[in-house]
């Protein structure tokens, strides 16, 4: 009987206002894929970066190769062989490849950087992903594309020829040929006997490399396999309801009105030749992999990074925004996928964060606490509709939970009643609960007129709350579908396996 | 073969060129003010080495500078720094050549706490690097002020060899810096330090995650920004053959350090920038006070013009980025 | 070598001077001089047009500015002066040693001028500066024999007596008196402060405090105010004038009579002193001082003999009796009036008059 | 003596854990300088003690209250100090001796402080040069204009009418004695600042573009207009300082230096987050009253000079390390 290369026991974790793991207990065995599975939430980045050192636990133990370890920096984790490819990029934009992947642990030759050697190392774990021809190790990082950034990442840590690779979303960015080498990979470090956790959203990931699963559920462990169930058993265990009642009932064609916003031919550094059409009363979902375009597509109609060409009207008018400020003016909201670098006041209180936008756009000498388009009252009135849960609205938002954060914004931009709502990754982060709070708000705004463009990663969340689906791909809208289409044809457009009509 | 993004073409990287640009210019102004005011005498490489020379200080406390600032930090106590290691050197060497080594390590190894208070500072209690090398720089002053008055001394004539003598025709001040210089571009480019320096600078999660000791990366980088401030006092001291307690205020080696630095390329909030940016920031000063001299500007539109240098020159590269500043 | 700013010989010396009577010419002691020491120059002697040279440690304070004004009149009253080239170190001893370099190498000098921002500082470069061309140094000194003359008044001493003797002449013993300096460690001012307070401990004056004031009018009057607050202060010694004022509105402010008091030849203080009848002298560093390099520099070109190795020169007070030679309303508040330029071209317009 | 002061900082904030409703600890510590300060010298309780000490404050605490604008906002203003220096230069120059000039004049300065602060915020937001750096080189720039401007030294006094709000006192007042115009200022636009930065839409605006310029911009806040009126409000504070420091002590070329650093740091010392998002008005007054109650003690005390300067900078260290800390305690990473 072999032992496991690493045991995590009974381990608990809380932020600030937040318990993000509950006594979850996981392990992964030398030569296995070990699965691990939940919603966006339920803590597996976090049960990660406690392995990583990234964290220090509060409560549990971490067993690695059989001795308890209490990791308080990362390095002790490298050294004790586990290498991790984070969620989020871990790159420095600034630098080189090949100084990226060897990040603090550079080759040496006495007692300086080999440059030659780093280079010539790197450019051989690049070819490990047959993409040794297109990264060159001495290009600096910012001038690649998303997935190839990932692609350092990934050989980032595996040039470690560590024991245990964590994987959290690796393929989130990548196309399925670049999958497919990845998968590859997977088989080769697990022959040679490395313990590998993969956190993935997409069950065919899970079908095909996975020896067992653990599904993470609000910070507790919810279901562990020791084999691969069928996907709808993961998605019970992942939801814990069934899907049925957890999304907003569709549009039903009367709610459905004007032609809000229209996009004709636009198109700018990073999209081509945009048109399409969304229409008071309905939530248009926009699907795509990492970097297809959606959020540029959403931040060129906010004027945040305009477009160059094409036309655009919003309602009518002419609409080509070149600053948020003047979108928002005229009728549009948007709110962002990264709600802690482009959402969040941080330092500042619930209420404050409701009425931000409503005092941007009124007089800098107006009182702060009586704009024309909310007073104090009427926003904690909002808040409260909402269901933003605080000790006190003026208490400091950064203590919230992300679902609460997320509806602050949401607030923020109800109190202006915008004609066209965009919501990036609406439930990034979210737990369920909210999740469906949110999609069911969502609803009811589009019941009310406005028109929604959401933007999210997460395809089922697409499918199950947009009344229409548009994919996009490398910068152009490539396909459009009605509801009810099913997740492998919109995933085939997005990755354009194979052409789809519209 | 199928990419699914846009591949974004490698940038023309302009603030690459920046600080070479920027020298470029001053040179030729150098130059045109000298042909028009038929000063050719101001062309030799004799004068080159004398504008060189003129900024032997603070080109060795901009070498320190730098490391705080790539590391994303400041270090605002460099000036009373170099005051006090004037002050200290000069009182322990007291005229007596065989002094010069004790004074040389008590003043290196002054440097060396200091450098290493700030890091504790910055690091452990988390203070902003602003408010912590402020703090620090108070400090200084208050210890050299109440020691004032019995400190005298002057360094011996041997030590000034350090400030005044010269090997193959080139100052040994200025064959010290060079040095410094090349061993400090040695460090941030063939050193797994080095590279840590910018792996930090450039964001300290990310350098955590990936196993490198950032609280000992500040440490390190504000030691050498303090041991350099502190050979910057030596030099003051054996220049000037005596230390004075404001010696390193009055010639502001704190603000402009910094401004040097930056206008070199290095970006205040670390991670990007390098050693030949100091360089030519140095020398573009050494520059601008060689064409003040040479045009006989007066001594107050030279500040003027010197502050508008100082703005413009880092809006140079400042305007072309996206990033919001405050 | 320890500093000394307390030396009993240079103490009585100075104060001889004081009383002494200087050779040269009467009413224009900026050529005047003590002793009879004479340079030999001959060697130095040179054809016109001359370029002079001068490496100013700054223009950074209201004396350097009037001082620095009277030269570039003087250079005006010489046809055989054809540039100064003035150069400014910006009170940066490490700049100036480079400003006296760029000077040798650009090989335009005549005569070099020299103003060091310190003394020990800028010895070498004014020994190197001797070798090639014949160097003039004045107000503060340098380390070195070489220059061909050091031009400057009796001295720091000296200051400090004439308003110790004032003081302890004008205020009963055990009177309290308020030491008001700038800031500690500047030889000049070290030794004005040491030789005032031999001269209280002489005569049994009770010093109540020594502060530094950073030339700061409000800090002056910051401290003055507490001080009255504590107790009373019967008389108010200053290293240097330019506080002066701030230091007796204290007292106004306060409702209390003005103290006896030490200042220096600014006009605000003298004004003052005109209008409220205050007990007080105004020691002065003359500013005429700043022309004599230039007459200095023209003999030596040509050869004459001027006082050197050093060239002291009259250091007056302003007394009761001599306050109204000196007051003049039309001159800028900060104005040195003993600047001996009431007859160069361009007086007062130059020096900011009306 | 500088231990207990320290303590004094921290004993109400651990006592309170963060229950009670938050009083910055920086009116405990002025309040407990306040009581020292008495203690070592009974006349303070009269009221030219306590008046003299106001007015000596106002200009630095008027300063703090433009600078936390800045700092708020997530920059430093490094050029107040030359604005005060020019203010006073600038005037003398203008004055002319001619006290009938005043009407003008102190428009003019306004004006002038105006255009300092409208290209502080232009060069900081258009041309994206740190604040550090712009308002380093306006700072040298400025204390050039004001020395060209003068010739090197001031070219007339400053008349009685101008010294009116830093120098005289209003006498017959009940209980107080007499109220000085400096204080009066300092009042007035004490308030108006209060009133702007914490009851009006550009202070809250001013916290969210010093909290998250990203988001900021994102909600739609104008952010180089914002940026911009708060470097002006800076400027202007430090004209108004310059007029009092003018008015208080008379004309001089060294008045200023210094003040920008002693601003910040009273801003500091009222728990003021550097890089923005928190700040306020009246701690950063009170801020630069314990600044100068501070100094006032240790000259009571009779403390030489350097440890003024030691205390000082172990003080500036002592308030952020304490800050941070009941941060982390409150909550939050
Ligand atoms: N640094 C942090 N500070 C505060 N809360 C955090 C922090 N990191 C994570 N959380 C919270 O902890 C919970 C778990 O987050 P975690 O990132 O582990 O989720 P996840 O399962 O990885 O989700 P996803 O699928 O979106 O990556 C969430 O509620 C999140 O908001
Ligand atoms: N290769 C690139 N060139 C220029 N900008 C990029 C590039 N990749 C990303 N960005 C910018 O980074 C931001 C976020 O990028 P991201 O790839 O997540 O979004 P996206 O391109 O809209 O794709 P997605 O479909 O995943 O939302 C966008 O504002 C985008 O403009
Ligand atoms: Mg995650
Ligand atoms: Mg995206």
């Amino acid at each position: 009987m072999i032992s496991p290369a690493i045991e995590m026991r009974g381990i608990t974790k809380s932020f600030p206002g937040v318990k993000a793991l509950k006594s979850v207990s996981f392990s992964a065995y030398p030569g296995e894929v070990h699965a691990l599975a939940g919603e966006n939430g339920a803590g597996k980045s976090t049960l990660m970066k406690i392995l990583s050192g990234v964290y220090r636990l509060d409560g549990g133990a971490v067993v690695v190769g059989g001795e308890e370890r209490h990791f308080s920096h990362p390095l002790e984790a490298i050294r004790a062989g586990i290498a991790v490819i984070y969620q989020e990029f871990s790159l420095l934009p600034e630098r080189t490849v090949a100084q990226n992947i060897f990040l603090g642990r550079e080759p040496t030759r006495l007692g300086l950087i080999d440059h030659k050697a780093m280079n010539a190392e790197a450019r051989r774990v690049l070819a490990l992903f047959g993409s040794a021809h297109r990264i060159e190790p001495d290009t600096v990082v910012a001038d690649l594309d998303v997935a190839s950034q990932q692609l350092v990442e990934i050989a980032k840590a595996v040039s470690l020829d560590a024991k245990v690779i964590v994987m959290d979303e690796p393929t989130a960015a990548l196309n399925e040929a670049e999958c497919e080498v990845l998968f590859g990979l997977v088989d080769t470090l697990k022959k040679r006997g490395v313990a590998i956790v993969y956190i993935t959203h997409r069950m065919r990931e899970i079908t095909r490399l996975a020896d067992r699963v653990t599904v993470l559920k609000d910070g507790e462990t919810a279901a562990s396999f020791d084999h691969v169930p069928e996907p709808d058993t993961i998605v019970r265990a992942m939801v814990g309801r069934d899907i049925g009642d957890f999304y907003a009932a569709p549009a039903t064609p009367q709610e459905i009105g004007e032609v809000v916003l229209s996009v004709r031919h636009a198109g700018n550094e990073r999209l081509k030749d945009i048109s399409f059409e969304l229409r008071a009363g309905e939530i248009v979902g926009f699907a795509g992999l990492q970097g297809a375009g959606r959020v540029a597509l959403a931040q060129a109609i906010f004027g945040f990074a305009p477009f160059t060409e094409g036309e655009v009207e919003l309602a009518g008018k002419p609409a080509r925004f070149t600053n948020p400020r003047d979108a928002i003016r005229a009728g549009i909201g948007l709110l962002p996928g990264d709600r802690k670098a482009e959402g969040l006041v941080l330092m500042q209180s619930v209420s404050d964060n409701g009425l931000l936008t409503a005092r941007a756009l009124s007089g800098l000498a107006g009182k702060a606490d009586a704009t024309p388009f909310a007073s104090a009252e009427e926003m904690d009135k909002l808040l409260h509709e909402l269901d933003v849960r605080a000790g006190s609205f003026s208490q400091e938002i950064k203590a919230l939970s992300g679902g609460n954060q997320q509806k602050a914004i949401v607030a923020r931009w109800l109190a202006l009643a915008p004609r066209l709502l965009i919501f990036i990754e609406p439930t990034r982060g979210i737990d369920v609960n909210a999740k469906a709070g949110i999609y069911h708000l969502m609803r009811d705004l589009a019941r009310k007129g406005t028109a929604i463009m959401m933007v999210s990663s997460d395809l089922p969340e697409v499918l199950g709350a947009a009344d229409r689906i548009l994919v996009m791909r490398a910068g152009e809208l490539v396909a459009a579908f009605p509801r009810g289409v099913s997740e492998a044809d919109v995933m085939l457009a997005a990755t354009g396996e194979e052409a789809v009509a519209a | 073969m199928n990419t699914a993004t846009l591949t974004k073409r490698p940038a023309w990287r302009m603030e690459r060129y920046a600080p070479a640009l920027l020298l470029a210019a001053a040179l030729a102004i150098y130059i045109a003010i000298a042909l028009s005011l038929g000063h050719t005498r101001f062309l030799t490489p004799e004068a080159a080495v004398s504008i060189l020379n003129r900024s032997i200080a603070l080109g060795i406390t901009a070498v320190g500078q730098t490391f705080a600032i790539l590391v994303g930090s400041i270090d605002l106590s460099v000036a009373h720094l170099i005051s006090a290691s004037a002050v200290v050197s000069s009182a322990i060497m007291n005229g007596d050549p065989a002094m010069m080594v004790p004074a040389v390590l008590a003043v290196l190894l002054m440097g060396a706490v200091v450098g290493t208070l700030n890091g504790l500072l910055i690091t452990k209690l988390e203070v902003n690097p602003l408010i912590a090398t402020l703090g620090m720089a108070l400090i200084i002053q208050g210890c050299l002020a109440s020691f004032h008055g019995r400190f005298g001394g002057s360094v011996p004539d041997a030590f000034q060899y350090f400030a005044y003598g010269e090997v193959l025709g080139l100052p040994v001040s200025l064959i010290v810096l060079a040095l410094l210089v090349l061993a400090a571009w040695a460090v941030l480019r063939f050193t797994r330090f080095g590279s840590n320096i910018y792996s930090v600078g450039g964001n300290r999660d990310t350098a955590r995650a990936a196993g490198i000791k950032t609280a000992r990366v500040v440490m390190a980088s504000h030691i050498i920004c303090s041991l350099c401030a502190s050979l910057a006092g030596l030099y003051l001291a054996s220049r000037l053959k005596s230390g004075s307690p404001w010696i390193g205020t009055e010639g502001a080696y704190d603000l402009e350090s910094i401004a040097v630095v930056v206008i070199g390329g290095t970006i205040l909030s670390g991670g990007k920038g390098g050693i030949w940016g100091t360089v030519a920031g140095v020398i573009i000063f050494s520059l601008i006070d060689s064409i003040f001299n040479l045009a006989g500007v007066d001594a107050f539109a030279k500040q003027v013009m010197r502050g508008i240098i100082i703005v413009a020159a880092v809006a140079f590269y400042a305007v072309r980025s996206k990033r919001i500043v405050a | 070598q320890q500093l000394n700013f307390d030396d009993p010989a240079e103490f009585a010396r100075q104060r001889e001077m004081l009383t002494a009577k200087a050779n040269g010419p009467e009413g224009e002691p900026w050529v005047q001089y003590y002793g009879d020491q004479m340079a030999d120059t001959a060697q130095y002697k040179k054809e016109g047009p001359y370029t002079i040279c001068f490496s100013n440690a700054g223009v950074n304070n209201a004396w350097r500015v009037t001082g620095w004004t009277n030269m570039q009149a003087e250079v005006k009253l010489h046809p055989e002066i054809k540039e100064l080239i003035h150069v400014d170190a910006e009170g940066s001893d490490d700049k100036q040693i480079s400003d006296i370099d760029d000077l040798i190498n650009g090989g335009k000098c005549s005569v070099l001028i020299v103003s060091p921002n310190t003394t020990a500082a800028l010895t070498p470069a004014v020994e190197k500066a001797c070798a090639k061309l014949p160097v003039i140094v004045f107000d503060r000194g340098v380390n070195t024999k070489c220059p061909v003359t050091f031009i400057h008044p009796v001295g720091g001493y000296g200051f400090g007596i004439q308003a110790g003797e004032f003081v302890a002449a004008t205020a009963p013993a055990g009177a309290h008196v308020l030491m008001l300096r700038i800031v500690p460690g500047v030889d000049v001012l070290e030794t004005r402060a040491s030789a005032a307070k031999r001269i209280f401990k002489e005569k049994g004056l009770n010093v109540i405090g020594e502060e530094f004031t950073e030339g700061d009018n409000a800090k002056t009057k910051s401290i003055v105010e507490d001080y009255l607050q504590r107790g009373s202060i019967d008389a108010i010694w200053m290293d240097a004038g330019a506080t002066a004022v701030a230091a007796l509105e204290a007292f106004e402010d306060s409702g209390l009579p003005l103290p006896i008091i030490t200042g220096e030849d600014q006009q605000d203080f003298l004004m003052k002193w005109k209008a409220e009848g205050f007990k007080a002298i105004a020691p002065t560093y003359p500013t005429y001082q700043w022309r004599t390099p230039i007459i200095a520099a023209v003999k030596v070109l040509k050869g004459e003999a001027v006082p050197g190795p050093e060239w002291v020169m009259p250091q007056p007070s302003i007394t009761a009796e001599t306050l109204d030679q000196y007051v003049n309303d039309k001159m800028p508040p900060l104005h040195h009036a003993m600047c001996g330029c009431e007859k160069l071209p361009d007086y007062p317009a130059a020096w900011g008059g009306q | 003596m500088i231990q207990e002061t320290v303590g004094s900082a921290k004993a109400p904030g651990a006592a309170r854990g963060g229950r009670l409703p938050k009083i910055n600890p920086v009116f405990f510590v002025l309040a407990a300088l306040l009581v020292a300060i008495t203690l070592s010298n009974p006349n303070f309780v009269e009221p030219t003690g306590y008046m003299n000490f106001l007015k000596r404050a106002a200009p630095l605490a008027i300063l703090a209250a433009g600078q936390i604008y800045v700092i708020v906002s997530g920059g430093f203003d490094l050029s107040v100090g030359s604005v005060i220096t020019l203010t006073v230069v600038g005037s003398s120059v203008l004055l002319n001796n001619n006290a009938d000039a005043t009407w003008w004049v102190i428009p003019v300065m306004y004006a002038v402080g105006l255009a300092v602060g409208v290209v502080n915020g232009l060069v900081v937001s258009y041309l994206r040069v740190p604040s550090l750096i712009a308002t380093l080189g306006m700072m040298i720039t400025l204390n050039g204009a004001a020395f060209m401007w003068s010739s090197g030294s001031p070219r007339g006094y400053l008349p009685e009418t101008f010294r009116f709000f830093g120098r005289t006192n209003i006498q017959g007042i009940p209980l107080i004695q007499f109220l000085p115009v400096a204080l009066l200022v300092l009042i007035v636009v004490g308030l108006c600042l209060f009133w702007l930065m914490h009851r009006t839409n550009l202070g809250r605006l001013l916290h969210a573009i010093g909290d998250n310029p990203r988001a900021a911009q994102m909600s739609g806040v104008p952010l180089e207009r914002v940026r911009i009126i708060a470097f002006v409000i800076s400027s202007l504070s430090a004209v108004t300082a310059g007029i009092l420091l003018g008015g208080f002590a008379g004309v001089s070329t060294d008045v200023g230096v210094g003040y920008e650093l002693q601003a910040i740091t009273a801003c500091v010392i009222g728990g003021a987050q550097l890089l923005g998002g928190r700040g306020s008005v009246p701690a950063s007054i009170a801020g630069a009253l314990t600044l100068t109650a501070i100094f006032t003690l240790l000259n009571f005390i009779g403390l030489p000079k350097p440890v003024r300067d030691v205390v000082q900078g172990v003080i500036l260290i002592v308030a952020v390390v304490l800050a941070t800390y009941r941060r982390n305690r409150a909550g939050g990473t």
